[in-house]
């Protein structure tokens, strides 16, 4: 797989196809960092692990750039749906970005509880199945059973938070400058663990409709909070109601912007009333 | 900051029975923020606005914080006579102590005070963090662009015209008149159809105010009320313009009712349409003549009247027998729909003269005999509860109005929205033909079925509002609102902090939102005179660069904080 | 584990279309509510965005109501719709926490009668001093 | 250009970070986590994802600066160097080698470190060399050789997710250690009791199972009583106290001293509680005891210390893995500071300088004629400053913030004949100095930090100091030619191969071997894994050594005038003395005021609200700061960040030293409190 990978990336500079690759470099003493290849000598000291996702990073440097200026990025599913989303938000002009797809292993799948551990445009490597995080055991235990004792069970969890910023930072989609999390109108400054109520909910609310379940806020925890299991039941709804899927389509925009007409529901009809009480006037 | 000047009133003793007046004013005289607090019998009695706006220049107060009646109760009343006084009323803001507290909780004395306390604090962290949308005016082009030359058409740009505007009115057909060109004779006047609109097309003709585009399409319409900037494809090559308004007359399609009653396959199984040609070229030349009603149209697919079958139906069948005496003429109708006195009084007409008319169900739909020419149809008589069979050698079919096929595209072009059958939808109900996307009105068939007198009233409704709104010559953006007193502000975007998300133009009902592209990103930008102040994109702006200054981001967060705020 | 009886703070969004109204009618009627809601008047249930109701519960309120239009009788052209498809969610995401979705009450189209309005609110009183308290989620308040 | 990322290590706390520089057009522009770095696996607390932003930052220094009156001008290196050179040796010369001290640095790498060391001891005859340590862990030094043998953590940080049992003494680590809760998190979550001992309710009680408020300073009694329970239930590890241990019939003796009873009047704890804690940690299979600044910053620190040794020793909880002593190191670099000798009593790898025949071995080494004599530390070369101190040389330190009662502090550097300082911003001590070095920051210099797991990490150059400023590493080799010394190193890697010889410990470090995860000492030779835990077979001096720790109360105890306890600490998004961090536009952003943390009871009564301006007294001093109200102070008792310059914690604290290692008291002080009116109006 890693050859294809070296394979493609060569392509793409011998082709002129993009300027640069950013992908892992192994440099000396086996030393693992991120590095744009730009000639396809330079490839062959491309690698695939340890997980990094460059759609932010892409992002970063192709606003560096000059307009012509293309980059090819090496990624996995979830780095590819996150493209997709920063695409959608037109943070990446889509023309000039190129992505490289791979596909993770069962394994790499099982750790991230990931469903489609692979991406759409896959130019090597072979699919494998994915895992339905709601399924697991570790997500049920926090999305399950009597609501008082989940609310317990989650504030004892966020309760660690050193508010390191890491969950909102590593996010691959996260872009906003300035972001609502430093701004005390939102959340309380200067305090740990973070306003729990405020910090948590409104960073887990602005990715509701564009969490590509990744897993990174999850991983740049230090305190391992399990981040991700926030999303899911979120992603869950928006699968059931709209038939959305975050990442997927880069021209298919959230559902929850638009009106009933524009977006309605699978199978169902506008509503002509909503009477939250269950009782019509 | 000008400090704020609070003014509470005790209602005659309605609000202050409840809510402890007193303590409230001690609480607030401690608050930095505000400069005294005023307590009075009432606000509403004459004389009260001029004694509140001599205090409030008294003390040199910037800001006036009113804890009173609900706004629905005297506080309008209130503000315009403050207004009168010469107060800014823009900075006056009122807080519900009646209605909303001290009537509703008479009980709770304590909780009523308390409430009362969040509730003026809020209002004063509101009054503290507002600020003012910078309003802008516009000039409005002194043009209007009509759309369709058919009845409603052209008397819209009739007018126009009228009232001195140029107006360019556009038509992709060769000559103005629409449907009508190929009516014969109109109900009631029994006149021949160009005739009806003889006048307007020779008054438009005359007019040099008016411009007439032939075989012209819309190609291209950018920009706001008041500007429009729209292009033109005609024989001519492009045209571009800008107008201040735009009249939408692009009228509608008659169903052609392939396969209902072997139209199509059974000869002389003709529509209205073709009846109206036979007329024209000559004579209907039948014995007997059956009309049959709602074909295709109060059905499931097109629930709606179409209003004009019935009366062209009377029309027709009264024709034929004018035309050769002793000719039968059978209406089957599901209901025959006649509204007003003189469309009633051409239903009796009819009767006297003894055109017949049967009532069909829905369900037993009459059925053609043929099998390749016509003979004649079995119908259930729902009245008589007899089936009855009637010789015919002509069968006309009433099909309804339905959407022209382009309008949806044009729809889509001006920003406006349909209504579930492809209709253009007025923005409201008691907003008959304004629509959404302020300065472009709609009228005539477009907007829904109606008979050629109705759409010439349509297009002259249009064209009053039209007119009314190019009058103004220059409109201020806070104005351009439906909302009593005008709207909230406008929604700005901050370029710096916007990242360019999308989000606000996807929301925005108005298309008032704007990405523009500066170097490697895109930055949001508001079309003040589109804004509603809805504040949908205030709402799913990510980073709070999207905001509405009167109601900002910073005067939600304060008024939450200080909600529940312990009363100390 | 403690409830929020006798905790109960409820912050309503009212439209001033039909929230407003509804409160306004209320007080004529003099129909006597709990004194534990505050209202906060917007000029369209679409400007109230998530952030604002989470903020509100970080705040200390233990309810929080939107009141708005009929979905179809917005004023502003369904501004309302998106707003509630978001607040659903929102309300998902409550649900997860534990914190629970029933803290959040989606009034739409209702609340201009002023009986619904009372109604509605001395309901959602009533469900909200039922909730267990999330008192163990705020303890940074200062 | 396109970007590159260069791997590299936290500047700010002992946990040793991995991060990765994203370098553009040579300034550093952004931070990620280092995913493959053993220590933070790819997590990072605040500080560490906005390391870069100080880094060029304009108020950096760009030339040497000399003080002409009462302000500066920029000099050339040449005469800068010269100039150092020819006052230090003129000082040496009229006052004696003992006239002349040195300040190194823990936010410095190791060569550094040695080089400084070197420089003061081998060019001036003198051991005047200390560091930062002094104000912290000293204590533990002393306090654990005593005991133990060595002065370093026992365990490693990974360690702690495999503990059963962990008790926190006197550490917030949630906000000055933040990534390593990760791992005390993992062992929560494998059902590990967690035990916070702490007179404040800091964040890491938050999670605890139980907290401890004690009375400020009753560690020793607390310790003490639990140990007389753990003995009189026989919970204590008889069999490893024969086979390991010396001396425990005086601990006995000690403890007969003090009976839970006593110690709960002491500490104001429940006896229960402390009988139940006690038993937690003994009975537990593997315990950890993490503590910090708590225990040290006492005028009974190294007691302290010891006490805590003690305890971990009775139940046997060292010398295995998932157990031991943690001793979280503040800086990144304090370990190695320590560990390479810029102590006035050590030579690098804590060889005493008394022993002759470790002199010896170093004279030859350094081809120089060395002191016998241990030199002073921190606060006494400080105290004796314009006195029988003439001439300082401080690296990369700002005594004006961090050392208690800097006002003395600041008297002090006055009256010195030549003031040396050598630092990236112009601190609150530079602005002292006669002469001032331009040095480099971490991302700026290639060498090792050695963090509180005893880990060597290699920090790899990502770009350029700014200006005319050099490497700490440069400017030393100038210096030391410029004294006469053979330093004309090529390279950091060259520096580690010489003290890798001279330190048994350190034979089998090179840099090679460091660059992917580092290595933890002692790692004796080339082949040699490093080090996870010590005392695994025997103890490092030998048999373990029940010490009897002296409990002296509080210097300064609340009285009628100064009616509150002022308790000092760190707060998660700023860094010591903030010369970093306050820097740093976003930490800078999430805490921008001075602040004091005061219990409702106490604000209600001075009629403080949330916010208010406060004026805070000690005997020593004075300061403005805002009102933050909260329980997590007891009644009678405040809170006070050092980190802000504009009201600086150590204006109030007690320099009261302990005999033994020389900590000052800064933990504890008697302070008064006054709402500020005037204050307000700013």
């Amino acid at each position: 797989m890693l050859d294809q990978v070296k394979q493609k990336s060569k392509e793409i500079l011998e082709k002129k196809e993009a300027d640069g690759v950013l992908g892992l470099k192994k440099g000396p003493w086996d030393v693992i960092h991120p590095h744009v290849f730009t000639t396809p000598a330079e490839v062959d000291s491309l690698v695939l692990e340890p997980k990094w996702l460059f759609a932010k990073m892409a992002r970063a440097i192709l606003r560096e750039k000059p307009q012509a200026w293309r980059l090819a990025v090496v990624v996995r599913g979830c780095d590819e749906r996150a493209v997709v989303e920063l695409v959608k938000r037109n943070q990446i002009d889509r023309e000039r970005l190129l992505t490289i797809g791979y596909a993770c292993d069962g394994n790499q799948a099982k750790t991230c509880l990931c469903s489609r551990p692979y991406p759409r445009k896959l130019d090597a490597g072979s699919a494998v199945e994915g895992v339905d995080p709601l399924a697991d055991e570790r997500v049920k235990a926090y999305l399950e059973g009597d609501a008082a004792e989940r609310m317990e069970k989650w504030a004892a969890q966020l309760k660690r938070c050193i508010k390191c910023y890491g969950c909102r930072n590593s996010c691959p989609i996260c872009v906003c400058v300035p972001c609502k999390l430093e701004d005390d109108v939102w959340v309380e400054r200067g305090v740990v663990p973070a306003e729990m109520v405020s910090f948590h909910l409104i960073r887990a609310f602005h990715l509701s409709d564009t969490c590509v379940a990744c897993g990174a806020c999850q991983e740049a925890c230090p305190v391992g909070i399990p981040l991700m299991t926030l999303q899911l039941s979120m992603r869950e709804a928006l699968r059931k109601d709209y038939n959305y899927e975050a990442g997927l389509d880069a021209n298919r925009k959230s559902p929850v912007l638009f009106d009933f007409e524009k977006e309605p529901r699978p199978g169902q009809a506008v509503p002509d009333w909503v009477d939250s009480m269950g009782k019509k006037p | 900051m000008a400090r704020i000047g609070v003014i509470l009133c005790n209602c005659f003793g309605e609000i202050g029975k409840v809510i402890d007046l007193h303590s409230l004013k001690k609480r607030m005289e401690n608050d930095p923020a505000v400069d005294s607090v005023t307590i009075v019998e009432s606000l509403c009695l004459p004389g009260d606005p001029a004694s509140a706006h001599s205090l409030i220049r008294e003390r040199g107060i910037g800001k006036v914080l009113i804890g009173a009646c609900s706004p629905f109760g005297k506080m309008e009343f209130v503000k315009l006579g403050l207004a009168k006084e010469g107060t800014d009323v823009r900075t006056v803001r009122t807080v519900d102590l009646r209605e909303g507290c001290a009537w509703v909780h008479g009980k709770d004395a304590e909780g009523a005070t308390h409430k009362a306390a969040n509730q003026l604090d809020m209002e004063l962290a509101l009054l503290q963090n507002m600020r003012d949308s910078k309003d802008i005016d516009i000039r409005v082009q002194q043009e209007a662009l009509v759309i369709g030359a058919g009845p409603a058409g052209l008397a819209a740009a009739a007018g126009l015209a009228r009232l001195g505007f140029k107006t360019h009115l556009v038509d992709r057909g060769s000559a103005p008149g629409g449907l009508l060109n190929m009516v014969t004779r109109t109900y009631p006047a029994d006149e021949p159809g160009p005739e009806r609109i003889g006048s307007l097309i020779e008054e438009t003709g005359k007019n040099p105010l008016i411009r007439f585009y032939a075989k012209t399409k819309v190609s291209a319409v950018k920009g706001y009320a008041g500007d429009f900037k729209v292009s033109l494809a005609g024989p001519g090559g492009n045209t571009a313009l800008r107008v201040g308004a735009v009249v939408l007359a692009t009228g509608a399609r008659i169903l052609f009712p392939q396969g209902l009653f072997g139209y199509g396959k059974v000869k002389n199984v003709i529509t209205q349409m073709e009846m109206e040609r036979r007329f024209a070229t000559g004579a209907a030349g039948c014995k007997t003549a059956v009309f049959v009603q709602c074909v295709g149209a109060r059905n499931g697919e097109r629930p709606y009247c179409s209003t004009i079958c019935c009366p062209l139906s009377l029309k027709n069948a009264m024709r034929v027998m004018d035309e050769n005496p002793g000719a039968k003429a059978y209406v089957l109708h599901r209901d025959i729909m006649t509204p007003g006195s003189v469309l009633e009084a051409y239903y009796r007409k009819a009767l006297q003269k003894g055109v017949q008319f049967i009532r069909f169900d829905a369900d037993r739909p009459p059925e053609v005999r043929g099998p390749d020419q016509v003979s004649g149809v079995e119908v259930f008589d729902t009245i008589s509860g007899v089936s009855r069979s009637i010789e015919t050698d002509l069968l006309v079919l009433s099909t309804p109005f339905v959407p022209d096929p382009e309008a949806a595209a044009l729809a889509r072009m001006l920003n406006i929205p349909v209504d579930k059958y492809g209709f253009y939808a007025e923005v409201y109900p008691i907003h008959p033909v304004e629509t959404r996307n302020d300065g472009i009105f709609i009228s005539g068939t477009a907007r829904w079925p109606v008979s050629s007198d109705q759409a010439i009233a349509q297009g002259e409704a249009a064209a009053m509002k039209a007119a009314s709104f190019l009058g103004r010559q220059t409109v201020s953006a806070l104005t351009m609102s439906r909302v009593p007193g005008g709207k909230l502000g406008h929604a700005v975007a901050d370029a710096a902090a916007c990242t360019g998300c999308g989000n606000c133009v996807a929301v925005c009902p108005y298309g008032a939102c704007r990405l523009q592209r500066t170097g490697n990103r895109s930055v949001s930008r508001v079309i003040k005179v589109r804004c509603k102040a809805c504040g949908g994109c205030v709402s799913v702006c990510p980073n709070g660069a999207m905001q509405m200054p009167e109601q900002n981001y910073r005067v939600t967060g304060e008024m939450i904080r200080r909600a529940f705020r312990e009363v100390r | 584990m403690s409830a929020e009886k006798g905790n109960v703070k409820i912050l309503v969004f009212a439209c001033r279309w039909c929230g407003l109204i509804g409160a306004d009618g209320a007080g004529r009627k003099r129909i006597e509510l709990p004194a534990s809601y505050r209202v906060i008047p917007v000029d369209c249930a679409g400007y109230v965005e998530p952030d604002a109701v989470i903020r509100a519960f970080a705040s200390g309120a233990t309810g929080v109501a939107v009141l708005g239009c009929h979905v179809g009788g917005c004023r502003f052209n369904d501004a309302n719709h998106p707003a509630l498809k978001r607040l659903e969610l929102l309300k998902t995401l409550l649900d997860t926490t534990g914190i629970g979705g029933k803290r959040l009450l989606l009034g739409f189209g209702t609340a201009h009668e002023s009986h619904q309005y009372a109604e509605m609110i001395v309901d959602f009183h009533r469900e909200v001093e039922g909730l267990p308290s999330m008192a163990s989620w705020l303890h940074i308040a200062e | 250009m396109n970007p590159e990322f260069i791997r590299t290590i936290c500047p700010y706390c002992g946990t040793g970070c991995g991060l990765v520089l994203k370098v553009e057009e040579g300034r550093a522009a952004a931070t990620y986590p280092d995913r493959e770095n053993p220590v933070s696996r790819g997590s990072l607390c605040v500080k560490g994802w906005f390391a870069h932003e100080f880094v060029h930052h304009p108020e950096r220094l760009t030339s040497p600066l000399l003080r002409k009156g009462d302000r500066f001008e920029e000099i050339s290196w040449e005469e800068a160097i010269a100039l150092a050179a020819q006052k230090l040796k003129e000082t040496a010369a009229k006052y004696g080698p003992d006239a002349i001290g040195g300040l190194s640095s823990a936010k410095c790498t190791n060569e550094e470190n040695y080089l400084f060391q070197k420089l003061i001891r081998a060019a001036f005859r003198t051991n005047n060399v200390d560091h930062c340590a002094r104000l912290c862990h000293a204590a533990t030094t002393v306090g654990m050789l005593q005991t133990l043998g060595s002065g370093a953590m026992t365990n490693s940080i990974s360690d702690l997710a495999g503990a059963d049992c962990i008790l926190f003494i006197g550490s917030n680590a949630a906000e000055s250690h933040p990534v390593l809760m990760g791992e005390v998190y993992k062992a929560l979550d494998r059902g590990a009791k967690m035990i916070v001992i702490d007179p404040r309710e800091t964040p890491v009680a938050r999670n605890a199972h139980k907290l401890l408020r004690l009375n400020p300073g009753t560690d020793i009694p607390l310790l003490a009583g639990m140990m007389r329970h753990i003995v009189d239930k026989g919970l204590h590890k008889t069999g490893f106290i024969e086979k390991r241990m010396e001396n425990f019939e005086a601990l006995e003796t000690f403890l007969q001293a003090w009976p839970v009873e006593k110690a709960a009047k002491e500490t104001g704890i429940d006896e229960a509680v402390i009988r139940e804690v006690a038993e937690t940690y003994a009975r537990a299979e593997n315990a950890a005891i993490v503590y910090c600044m708590g225990i040290t910053q006492h005028a009974c620190g190294a007691a302290n210390v010891i006490a805590v040794c003690d305890l971990a020793m009775l139940c046997g909880h060292v010398g295995k893995p998932f157990s031991g002593i943690y001793p979280l190191r503040g800086q990144n670099n304090v370990q190695g500071a320590c560990d390479m000798g810029a102590l006035p009593n050590l030579y690098p790898g804590y060889q005493s300088v008394a022993d002759p025949a470790i002199r010896e071995k170093f004279q030859k080494a350094w081809k120089a004629d060395l002191s016998d004599k241990p030199g002073r530390t921190v606060t006494e070369l400080i105290n004796a400053a314009g006195k029988d101190i003439r001439a300082l040389y401080i690296m990369a330190e700002n005594p004006c913030v961090s050392d208690p009662d800097v006002n003395h502090v600041m008297e002090a550097l006055q009256r010195l004949d030549f003031l040396i300082v050598q630092d990236i911003f112009l601190t609150e001590t530079a602005k002292f100095a006669h002469l001032v070095l331009p040095g480099a920051c971490f991302a700026e210099k290639t060498g090792t930090y050695t963090n509180t797991e005893r880990r060597f990490q290699l920090l790899h150059k990502a770009v350029d100091p700014p200006g005319k400023a050099l490497g700490d590493f440069e400017i030393l080799c100038l210096m030391g030619k410029a004294l006469g010394l053979a330093f004309d190193y090529t390279s950091p890697a060259e520096v580690m191969s010489e003290y890798a010889n001279l330190v048994p410990a350190y034979a089998g470090i090179n840099f090679d071997r460091l660059e992917r995860a580092g290595l933890q000492w002692p790692c004796p030779d080339e082949k040699h894994p490093g080090t996870r835990f010590l005392h695994g077979e025997k103890f490092t001096r030998g048999l373990g050594r029940f010490v009897v720790p002296d409990y002296t109360p509080p210097m300064e105890k609340p009285d009628a005038e100064y009616p509150y306890y002022l308790n000092t600490g760190r707060v998660f998004a700023h860094y010591h003395t903030g010369t970093m961090t306050r820097r740093s536009p976003f930490l800078n952003r999430e805490i921008e005021e001075p602040y004091v943390e005061i219990h409702p009871d106490d604000a209600n009564a001075l009629g403080v609200g949330a916010g208010d301006w406060v004026r805070v007294s000690s005997r020593r001093g004075s300061i403005v700061t805002t009102a933050r109200i909260t329980d997590r102070v007891v009644k009678g008792s405040i809170f006070a960040p050092f980190h802000f310059t504009e009201a600086r914690a150590n204006m109030l604290t007690n320099p009261a030293l302990d005999p033994a290692c020389k900590t000052p008291e800064y933990k504890v002080c008697a302070v008064k409190m006054e709402k500020d009116h005037e204050a307000k109006a700013r």
